[in-house]
């Protein structure tokens, strides 16, 4: 009963990533883009802790902890780039 | 148990919902400002809350997913925070219905105070 | 599901192949090798992978006695990490030579610099 | 489930990666890389193989887009 749960949320998961998507390619500005992106990540690092729930080792648990802590470096970098004081 | 992974399934079904509204914002809202806003508050409670559920069915690791939460929790609206701010030193259109500007005001109302003291 | 992962792999290599034989900026030269890399990582990945196995790091569900019928391949991962952290130190030496060539010319096209042409 | 996850990842890689090649704009083509990189990593963790993947979102999807975007600021202040 709980896994037909976890398997539907992580549909709705993958779909939220492709939706992201069409947003990427449909952009008006590169800040639409990097929004795109984020969401991208964020939606990821919830793919992952499902994908450790699926697999059944709780230790895939450390890669989404990487992301948690890196993932925000390109966005900051990115928005220094674009307010022209790197 | 099994009530209590159910429960944990539960939440982490809600989370997947507020990441699946999160990225229907970011195709519908109609300027760059709003698009931000809607795929940083959506998207990090839906992570949230699916996080949440993923510790409540394994008890044992409920550390770190408690320090991954507090992770996400600090560093995602500071990212997007500099991201518009971003936005609005370029340029960025706004949409039509856009009424309020604070930072716009702020930054006239700093220049206005800086050519009176000069004079 | 292996076949699905070669595929992909495959299909990065010769994207990024494309883009180094026939993109004439540099930056872009540098944005197909890496797309090269990150097929040649996918594929080798896959190439260790076994059906139906975890991953190679002991634990509670990974006991010490069966364990070479339960993980896979570990030495197809250690070559990948290592050629990772390479890629990402001859990306940079790319990017540096990239960089004092448009300080010498002020131009990234790679048709203008034909000095050792003759 | 772990074949639609890797149907998806795959289109959306081989999507991302041709929009790295055919784009004229050079930032946006560093940030498309990133995202192949982003789901190669995912990738690699259906794979079994965590170390890699854990590499992978440190290295490929973080720094190597700090670098690219570094240089272009470099390039972008010596016109």
């Amino acid at each position: 009963m709980a896994n037909i749960i976890l398997q539907i949320a992580g549909g709705i998961m993958l779909l939220s990533i492709v939706l992201s998507t069409f947003r990427f390619f449909k952009a008006g500005s590169l800040v639409d883009r990097v929004v795109a992106f984020d969401v991208m990540t964020v939606a990821s690092i919830s793919l992952i802790a499902l994908i450790s729930h699926f697999a059944g080792r709780t230790i895939y648990i450390d890669v989404a902890i990487i992301y948690g802590l890196l993932s925000f470096l390109g966005v900051i970098i990115i928005a220094r780039y674009l307010e022209k004081s790197l | 148990m099994e009530i209590i992974k159910i429960i944990g399934a539960l939440i982490t079904l809600l989370g997947s919902v507020f990441l699946l509204l999160g990225s229907i914002g970011l195709i519908r809202m109609p300027d760059v400002f709003t698009r931000i806003q809607t795929g940083t508050k959506a998207s990090t409670l839906g992570t949230l809350l699916s996080l949440l559920g993923i510790g409540i069915i394994y008890f044992d690791i409920a550390g770190k997913i408690f320090l991954l939460i507090v992770f996400i929790l600090i560093t995602n609206p500071v990212s997007s925070h500099m991201l518009a701010r971003a936005a609005h030193y370029i340029g960025v259109k706004k949409a039509d219905v856009t009424v309020v500007d604070e930072l716009e005001d702020f930054e006239n109302e700093k220049l206005n105070n800086k050519t009176k003291i000069s004079e | 599901m292996e076949i699905i992962a070669l595929i992909t792999g495959f299909s990065l290599i010769l994207i990024g192949l494309y883009g180094i034989l026939s993109k004439r900026n540099i930056i872009k030269i540098i944005v197909g090798f890496s797309l090269f890399d990150t097929g040649l990582h996918v594929l080798i990945v896959t190439v260790g992978y076994i059906k139906g196995g975890t991953a190679p790091i002991l634990d509670s569900v990974v006991g010490t006695t069966d364990v070479a019928s339960k993980i896979v391949d570990p030495v197809p991962q250690a070559l990948v990490l290592t050629a990772i952290v390479i890629g990402l130190g001859v990306t940079a030496l790319m990017l540096a030579y990239a960089l004092k060539m448009y300080q010498a010319k002020k131009s990234l096209d790679i048709s203008d610099f034909k000095d050792m042409k003759w | 489930m772990n074949l639609i996850i890797i149907i998806v990842l795959s289109l959306i890689m081989v999507v991302m990666a041709v929009t790295a090649i055919i784009h004229k704009k050079l930032a946006v083509a560093v940030i498309a890389t990133g995202v192949v990189s982003l789901m190669a990593s995912v990738m690699y963790l259906l794979m079994a193989a965590p170390d890699v993947a854990m590499t992978e979102a440190a290295i490929g999807s973080g720094l190597s887009t700090i670098i690219f975007f570094y240089v272009l600021n470099k390039i972008r202040k010596a016109k």
